[in-house]
Formats: C-alpha cells, structure tokens, sequence
C-alpha cells in the first residue's frame, strides 16, 4: 500500500525526521485559513509518480494565486488519479539535494539502504552514484554511516545524514514497509537537512497487525473492507479493456498459465482472478466456496465479460463441491432472470477445469447445470476461447 | 537436506484443519510424522498425532526431529521457527501463507547462523513420489521416476507434475521454494541439490513475473549445472507491474520500472542461457523426452 | 527508579495488559468524584512493600467509608513513607493469583521470565513454586510459553498467560527496566486474567534516553535536576544519622574502602558521596571541579558534618587543580564569615588525601589553605578521625 | 586473550579529550595505538593518532586490529561495540561509563556468538606493567611484577596497586572488569587466565557490594584456581540496600532483600572457600607474601 505525501511526512514527523510546516487543503476554501507564510508550494497528491512534470506542483505567493493554482490541481488527473488532498508546504532554498531509501531487497533478503549525493530528478540520470548497503545483521547505526561514507560525505553531514537514515529504518521496521524514501533531502548551506519529498510503501501482508495502517488502508479502499474478497487489490487485475473472458483459479501461477494459454489461442482476457488456497489458515479469509461464488458475482458485474473459465486443480475443494458452488451462483441468476433460455442469460457462460481426485463422481451435476467440466486444461482453454468468439452480447 | 522416507517430522500448528488433513495424507504416504504441536493442546491426539505444547517437549520425549511442517496463521510462523530451531531442528518448511516479509528477514538471519534450512513460506512443500511427503502436494498427479520439479508456485506445480505423469514420465521430487517476496531456500540451492541428487535426470524448473530469482537461476544453469534443464515460465500475458507480490523491491527502484521482474525478462535469460523453454505445460513432457535422449 | 502501582498500571494499560477500572485520588474531595462503582479497594501509592500489613489497603463500600478510609491512608505512614496518591480500583474476585515478572540476571546476563501459580503474599512462602526461563536469544514468545508450561499451566491459559509475559516484555526492553512484576495476576473461575498489582523499576542509567521517563523522575525529584549533583540518587548516601565525618571519593569503591577504614578506626560517617571520574564522556555532567566544590557544599549544609575526607587517586585531575577547587570552596565560605577565626568556621574541617603526579607541587598551596595534604589513605583516616572526635560543634 | 605489546588497538570515539589525552599516554607507554575512529573527523590527527570515519575503514587502510577501546557516550558504545565486531575486531574495552544494562545484554548476545571478548564497560581496562596499557589506568601506580590484581573498580584497584609497588611487589596484570551491572567479562574467567598465566603467581581479587560475582568466584577459586588468591572487599561498613547499581536483581527478587549482594555475603563466601581476606588495602602486601612463602 503506498501512502501519500502528506501521510509519510507525518510519519516523517513522528520519527523526528526534518519535515516543513505544511498544512492539508481539503479543499479551496481551506486555503484562506493557510496558515504557513507565503511564498507557499502546492502539490497533488496523488500516488504516481511524474507529478511534477505534470503541473501537479505548484508555487504560489499569494491567496489569489493559491485560490487559482488549488483549483487547477484538484481537477488535474496524473496518470488518470484526480487527487483529493492538496498538500500546502512552506518553499525551502536547497543548496544540495541528496537521494535517501530503505528497501527490501529480495535478491539478498534484507533491507537494503540507499543513497546517492545527487537527489531531486537527477537521481533517475545519476543511477551510478546510487550507493547501496546491505544490512545483512541487525540493524545498527554504523549501517547507515556507512552508507553515508558511500555517498562521500564528509564532516557533520556523516552524523546528520545518517541520523536520518536511522530513523527511516526504524519506521521501515516498526511499520513493516517495503519502501521508504527521501527524495530529495534537502541541505542548506548549513549543512541543515530537510525531508523535501518522501514516498512510503507498507507492505501488503502486514497491514493487518497494525491497527493505524489498516485503518488508513479502509479509508483508501473507501468501502468497508470485506465486502467482496476481489476488491482488494492483489486478489484480481485487469488484462485487456476490450477482453470479454473472466479467469478464475487457485494460485496466482496457474491463473497466469491459464491467461497465457488463452491469449495465445487468441482469446481476450479482461479479467484474472486468483482464488487463493483451498484451505486456509486464517479464519478472517471467506472460505473458499464463499470466495468462488464472489469471484462469479465479482465477474458478473462487468457486462462485457461473456465466459468465465475456472481453473480449480489439487486436492482442496472436491469436484461435488465445486458443482455446488457454482450451482448456487446459478440458481441465484436463473431465479432472478425472467428469460430462462440458456443462450441469453444475464450471467456469463461458465467452463469448469477441474483436475484432482473424483473428478467423475461430479459430472452428472456438472451436465444438470449445463456447465461442461473438462479434466484437460487445453481442451478448457479451447472451449473457452470458442465460446467467446460465439457469444452475443449480454443483456 | 535431510529427505529420507524414516526422517522424523513434526507439525507445528496441528490443530489447523488444514494441518491434520494433510497430517494423516501425509502419514498414509509413509511420512514419519511424530506429533504435532499446538499450545495448549498437550495431551490431545489429531487423526492420530500426539499433540504437544511445546516443540521442546516433543524433542524431550520423542528425540531429535529433522524437520518441521509450520501450519500456524501467518504471524505466528516466525515464533513456530524460531521455537523449532530453539529446539534444535534444522529443516523447516513453511506452509503458511501471508508471512510479513521482515518477520522472513529475521528469521533467515537467525537460520543462517544455525545453519537452518527454511522452505517456503506460502509453499506446499517437498514430495517425493512413492517415499515422501513433506507438505501439501496432493500426491496423486505424482508419480516416480527421475525429473525434479523446482517451482515458486503450488497448484501450476502440480499442473506440470501431472502433465509429465500423463505422458508417462515420473518425477524424483517436487519442490516449491514458495510464492513470497522472501522465501527461505532459492532456485540456486534446489538447482545444486538435484544436480547431485542421483535420482533426478532431468529438471524443469517452473517460474512466474516478480523478483530476479529465474535471471539469477539461469545464469547458474549456464555456469554450474551439468543435467538438463527446462524452463517454462508463466505470465508472459499478464499486466506489466502486476507481479503478485513478488517484486523485488530493490531491483523496482534500482532499474526504476525498466524490464525488472517481467516474464519476458526471465524468458530473454533462459534463452540466452541457452535453456529450453516450453510455451505450455502440456510442451513440457516433449522437452523432458527431447533433453534426455 | 520504582514507578508508584498506579503509574505501572498506566504502563500496562499501554501494553494491552488487562487492568481494572481505576481512579487517581489526590486529595480527599476527589473521593466524590468517583467514577468506579462500590465496592472499591483504596490502595496507598509507597514505594515500600507491606502495604497491605500496615493497613495502607481498604475496602469500601460506600463514600463516607471512603472518605475515613482515604483519611487514614493519607496520614499513614509506610516504612517512613506518606503517599501523595491514593489509588482507587474496583474489587475483584479471583479465583487464583498468579505471580509473574521479567528481570535483569547479572549472573546469565540475560532477562529472566519468572512466574509462579502461588502468587500474592503466597509467593514468599512458596519459592520452590517459583520457575525460571532465561532470555538467552532474542525474545520470542515461545520464551513465554516455555514459562507457562514450567509453571504447570494447561489448555487456554498457556496462550492468555504468555500473551502477559510477551507484553510484559516489551514493557521492559521499551522502557529499560530492570524490573516488570504483576503480583498477584488475578485469574477468575472463567480463566479471565487481570493484573491486580505492579511493580516496575526503570533502570537508572537508561532514564535519560526515554523523554516520558525523564520528565517522571524530574517529578519523583521534586526539583529541577542538576541543581546539585549530589542531590540525585547514587552519587551520595547516609551511612549513621548520629555520624560527623563526610567522605568523597573519586570512585564506588575507593569510597566504600575509606568508609571501612574510617570505621574501624572509630570514625562515625555521616554521609558519602562519590565524585565519580576525573574526566567524563558526559558533557552534561558537571566538571571534575564543579562536583568538588558541590560536594562540599553539599557536606557543608549537614551542620552535624565536622570533618570532610576527600579522597582522591589517580591522574586527572592534578593535585594542584585539586588545591584549586578545594580553595575556591574556602574562599566562598571564609568571605561569608564574620569571624575568620579558623578554631570556629562555618564550615567543616578539610582533609584532602591524594595520590598521584606531582603531589609535591600543591603541597605550598594546600599549606596556605590551612588544608592538611596526606599521600597515605591510612594516615589520612587517622587524623580524619582524630580531628572528627577533637572538634567542637560548628556554628 | 590477546595481549602482546606489540598487538593493534584502536580508539573508538578518539575526539573526547580523555580519549584522545589517554591515548597519548598509552601510545606514550608503548601500546601500539594504530589509529582513532569518530565519524566526522576522518583524515585528522589526534595527539599523532590518525582518525578515521568507519572502524572497516581503519582494518581496510591497516589490516587486522587485535583490540579496540571504546570512549564514546553511553548511549552510543552499543553500537560502537557492534561496528567493532562487524570489523572484525574481538577484543574490545568499553571505557563508557553508564551503558543501559540492555544495550550490554544485546551486545553480549552478538559476543559470544562471534566468540568476541568485552571488557567492561565502566572500567579502566587492562595493564599490564611495562609492557601494555590498554585503557586508563595511571601506569605511575604500577610496577612489573607476579602479582594480577582483578577488580570490578577503577580507583580502588589503582589504590591496591599502589600498595603493593610501596612494598616492593610488582604487578603482572591490573584489570578490572568494570563496575556496571552487568559486565562484559566475569572474575571467573581472568581467574582462569590468570592461573594458565605463566607470569602470574598469585592473584589479588578485589570486590564489593553487589550483584554475586564474588560469591561465583569464591566458589571458583576453591574447585579451579592453583595459584594463591587473596581477596579484599569494600564496603563492609556500606548500609544495606545501596548497592552501588551492582545490585544483582534477579537474586534480589528470588532472595527477596536477604542477605543477597551485602559485603557480609561476600566474605562469608571467600572464608568458607578459605581464600585468605584482607582488611584493609594496606594488609594485602603482607598476604600476598605470606601466600608466596
């Protein structure tokens, strides 16, 4: 989960770490109760990059410019985000700007601090004075002065610099993150530091042991968390715009593998969706039943997705069970449609793939939902993509 | 690795049904499976397991274990590790899913320095057709023989253990390093092992979009490994940056957003790693056939 | 430093370690005030243990027996101890009580996790009952669950009790305590658990690294810190109400010896202070000479002091410097005296032992204070006590 | 333990005066005090010490260091210790006074798993009369000898030196393990090295209130240690409950206030293992030659 400016800044603060005074503009009238000093800087926030580039940051030095530039941000979509906060921040004279990050490195399976004394947009040109330092044991603040030496800093700047990069590890360790970075640090002519601009990533798995960061995490979800399993990010993706085939399986291998297969037969995946495992551990998950039948309710909101093929192989569900699942899923349409002429339902066409134990003893109830259960997953492909060229729209 | 079919074996969080389902499965392949712990539940038995509080008190009673199923919710399965190598086990493999990767950071710094080896986690395991199973395979798509399976995934490979027992072709392990951001053991130790494993001829290994663990696989296929090897990487089709939770992160920032992490990445590895690649896991039996003849 | 219970209960609070419903009472009138339905338990808030003996615990059940209680307890007396606060908490039934606690072991040099399942004033009579885990590694739960199974516990209370011990140390790693103990843990018929008394010690080197702390023993104080180094604990203690005789000394130990000795050459010491090193890491400490001059004023204010002991070894700082500091004290006392008769000062009678470089070259300046200079610590004692039993009383 | 005059040392924290006028003295005695570490002062010089940034600067620039000091603040020696072990570095003398019991427990859990020796913290160090002085003791005290004086003060143990050079008995070691709560190396293991010391023939122990590591070592002496052993403990006379910060807590909880830490505790523990106690500092000469006889 990436956090906007204005909420890492305020991570930033509670860390001890330079921030400016800045004040959050919910909307314009906010503005006249600035209560920062102009010249001020205001900046979109939004979670893609490129911001500034795109005129999201603007700097402004008086009430009727900021009034004028606010407007113009909230209705500037960057890479189609419209943002809803605009951050007002006091403008900052830097002499230097360096590049600071602590990030997880999957190579070396342990964070990886960096830095580089050319920050700001230059750090993406100057990628070779990028200095990395792994931290292969406990973290210690010698890591961080050793990054600093790296980045060939000299004098007070080795403490103070690396003081900083301390504080970032323990935000990255108390809020299990992926990603937390400075970009630029601002140094003065005094050698003072400032945070200028900074991007947190929390990761995934751990939002939930920390009760701040879930909370944050429903409000970016902007509905009550749970309501269906595939709204969360990570559980489905989009593929193509114009596609009209919904996948569904049990791991996010095998769904790549069924989408691969399926474009390569030249049919048009528009959605992926990955069921997860059989069985599960934790309590909080829907079962998996619960989840095959929000994954169909899930696919079947989107009208132009006209067949759902569901990949299920292993030993967690039994094929009866699958029959079931989708039965229900059926049964629920079939009684809501007042056309009951199987070539214009209001629900997709549906391929089964099963492959595990007693795949046999569910085919009979396959056959009476007129869903085709096929063992093969070539031959499922190919029926799914058949199935898509050949479908009218639906209703 | 220890992977004798007599090795002694523990389940840490036993009395998840997933765990002693896949208990008493993996007792009815021969899997010596000694008892299972859970915290509170000493005394108790699950389909036939002795359970116990502590893992210590199953090493007190029963002697030395070699390895270690973790089957307790994702953040509880640093603790279960760490407790099991208190207790002296050397072979763990997580089961568990949804591990935060820091809490994979400190307890790979701890195994390390015990010399522990950490399958998994979110891994269905080892299965050795016909001797042993250390996990959650479902062991009917196996069948013996002599090609090793090295995969990041579960269901995709059992998929690919399927598609070569239908073609008459028997596998002599199957191996999932896990689907994690973090995982335990590489492609790099599972690529070394086999190529010293007597059983196994040939290898396919089996990856997916995220992370740089295929490159990395496929320069030390070109440096270090003598067997065949065959690849077959899923997600040439799926949406750039949409890697399942497998980005490496550094390599995210450090190559900020060039090729990192995409299948075609991988493939342009293999290939010129001069690997052969399957398209589809049904191309993989031919590819096997081809390279061992 | 011992935090007061009401002060630990706060910190348990924090922690998510159940603690009943309680009130903070300052004075009478806030007994009105209370919030916690009848029947209440008054506690008196002493640092001292056997409370409960010394009737400093009531049981109330309504306000008029409150406020006589709450009277009582204000005006009692614990160990020499009147408390500024009384606690007022709700009753509880338990059905067992549970004794549990995690410190620091100087002999493993490790924490130590203690629990017994005889806790309350039981705990002391049982001490064969009370188990022992060493925190050889890095803390993880399992050291907790270790505890509770030594302990005999079964079934859900392993998990609920652990769950106490993990946060209890958090507390104490967080915090850097030397001691966290909840005694009795109350445990109900429904296996609910609640932390009916704490105690906590936060180690006293650790105080000035954590800002909430700081500022609580800032209170405990009473003063602001560092007016005099001496009036912080550990740098000086009483040793005989009816004693005469101060010493100084630049070290624990070297202090502890020259109290013997003077001891068992009949001296009566009054109170000791240790200077601590001639040169610090510390810049906030005051200077070697600094704390020369305050601890003779320090001395100075007991008026049952006749004779000071300085004794001083090592090569920083110098004799001279030490003739130095010692005068300026002199000076400061002489210039404030009308009578310069040196039979009657105001002040006590000096006698610097010292043993180091250049002895020789201070003896001159020690001579012109009237300040006898002494290389034998033996010598030194004997006319320490000699002039301690000869002296007349000061004004 | 390493310790031959010609052995490396470092300074860590080389800025603070007493660092840098220490090191001077000890460089001034012959201790082969290569270099100096505060970061920030890189590239200066200290009293002819160069100074560097990073201690893996210094074993880069210089190779191999045998023994680092450490005067930075309290708050920093953790770390400083850490940066010293992660450079290789396994001896190490924490001069600091003032470190959090914690910050030691943590640094001691890392010592020993790398086999590091601390020395301290709070205490003076080592020296070893005209031949190395690794820390602050004032050499003008001591004079070359057979007697090890082991001590948990700095003063005290200057003062019993002293005694000894005054009766014409040298000294073949002066160390004290610092004066904090919990110390880095214990009397039992420099009364182990003390007694393999072919230049020691007897041991002066000095102790006091606190903790119970006179106690251990009384015990020690009477199963392990050949050579003779003196003891001498202060505060005899100290009123009860202060103890100084020594106080051993565990003891003080299980023991509940009894006789735990006292004085009293400590000589009844060296007269039952019939270690022959001095009184005062100035009887300690005489026993040492009586033990000598």
């Amino acid at each position: 989960m990436d956090l906007l400016e204005y909420q890492a800044k305020e991570w930033f603060r509670e860390m001890g770490i330079p921030v400016l005074p800045s004040q959050k503009i919910n909307c314009i009238s906010d503005i006249k109760g600035l209560k920062i000093p102009y010249p001020v800087v205001l900046k979109s926030q939004v979670r893609t990059g490129g911001r500034g580039r795109a005129g999201g940051v603007r700097f402004v030095t008086t009430t009727i410019d900021a009034i004028a530039a606010a407007q113009t941000i909230f209705h500037l979509p960057i890479l189609g985000e419209v943002p809803e906060v605009v951050l007002a921040e006091a403008k900052y004279d830097a002499d230097r700007e360096f590049y600071l990050a602590v990030v997880l490195d999957t190579a070396t399976r342990r964070p990886v601090l960096l830095g580089s004394p050319q920050g700001g947009i230059d750090v993406e040109s100057s990628l070779e004075l990028l200095q990395q330092v792994v931290v292969d044991g406990e973290f210690s603040p010698f890591y961080a002065r050793r990054l600093t030496i790296k980045m060939g800093l000299q004098g007070a700047l080795i403490n103070s610099v690396s003081d900083i990069v301390e504080k970032m590890y323990g935000l990255f360790v108390q809020k299990d993150l992926d990603l937390v970075e400075i970009n630029p640090l601002g140094v003065s002519a005094t050698g003072e530091l400032m945070a200028l601009d900074g991007k947190v990533t929390v990761n995934d798995r751990a939002i939930v042991r920390h009760a701040d960061i879930s909370l944050m995490s429903q409000k970016i979800a902007r509905r009550p968390s749970g309501q269906n399993y595939f709204d969360s990010l990570g559980n489905s993706y989009q593929v193509e715009q114009s596609g009209n085939i919904g996948i569904m399986g049990n791991g996010a291998g095998l769904v790549m593998a069924t989408l691969d297969l399926v474009a390569d037969a030249g049919g048009k995946v528009k959605t992926c969706l990955n069921l997860g495992h059989g069985s599960n551990l934790n309590p909080s998950l829907p079962s998996f039943g619960d989840r095959i039948e929000q994954g169909l309710e899930f696919l079947e909101q989107d009208k132009s997705i006209q067949v759902v093929l569901v990949n299920i192989i292993g030993s967690v569900p039994k094929a009866v069970e699958l029959a079931e699942f989708i039965g229900k899923f059926i049964q629920r349409h079939e009684s809501n449609s007042t056309n009951k002429h199987r070539a214009a339902t209001s629900y997709p066409r549906i391929i089964a793939r099963f492959s595990g134990l007693a795949l046999e003893s569910a085919q009979e109830q396959f056959t009476a939902l007129s869903v085709p259960l096929v063992e093969s997953l070539d031959e499922a492909v190919s029926q799914a993509v058949r199935q898509a060229k050949s479908s009218s729209h639906r209703k | 690795m220890i992977l004798q079919p007599d090795s002694k074996v523990l389940i840490q969080g036993i009395t998840a049904d997933i765990a002693s389902t896949h208990g008493s499965r993996m007792k009815a392949y021969g899997t010596n499976i000694m008892a299972g712990v859970n915290p509170g539940s000493g005394g108790q038995i699950y389909h036939d397991i002795p359970s116990f509080d502590l893992v210590e008190q199953v090493v007190a009673e029963i002697g030395a274990i070699d390895t270690t199923l973790i089957f307790v919710p994702a953040y509880q399965a640093l603790d279960a590790a760490l407790e099991a190598i208190a207790a002296g086990i050397r072979q763990i493999v997580i089961i568990s899913p949804g591990m935060p990767p820091l809490d994979m950071v400190h307890l790979l710094r701890k195994a390390e320095a015990t010399e522990t080896i950490i399958v998994g986690p979110n891994s269905p395991g080892i299965i050795i057709p016909g001797k042993l199973l250390l996990g959650t395979h479902p062991s009917e798509f196996y069948t013996p023989g002599s090609v090793g399976i090295v995969s990041r995934s579960s269901t995709l490979t059992y998929e690919i253990a399927l598609e070569l027992t239908k073609s008459g072709i028997g596998q002599s392990i199957g191996v999932s390093i896990g689907g994690d951001t973090i995982a335990g053991s590489s492609f790099l130790q599972w690529l070394q092992m086999l190529d010293e494993d007597e059983n196994t001829s040939a290898i396919v290994l089996v990856g997916e979009p995220g992370g740089n663990s295929e490159e990395a696989a496929a320069r030390y296929i070109a440096e270090a490994i003598d067997k065949p090897v065959i690849a077959y990487i899923a997600g040439r089709k799926a949406p750039a940056g949409r890697h399942w939770g497998h980005t490496g992160t550094l390599a995210m920032v450090v190559g900020r957003g060039e090729d990192v992490g995409t299948a075609q990445s991988k493939l342009a590895a293999f290939k010129s790693a001069k690997v052969p690649l399957a398209e589809r896991p049904a191309q993989i039996p031919e590819l096997v056939k081809k390279a061992l003849k």
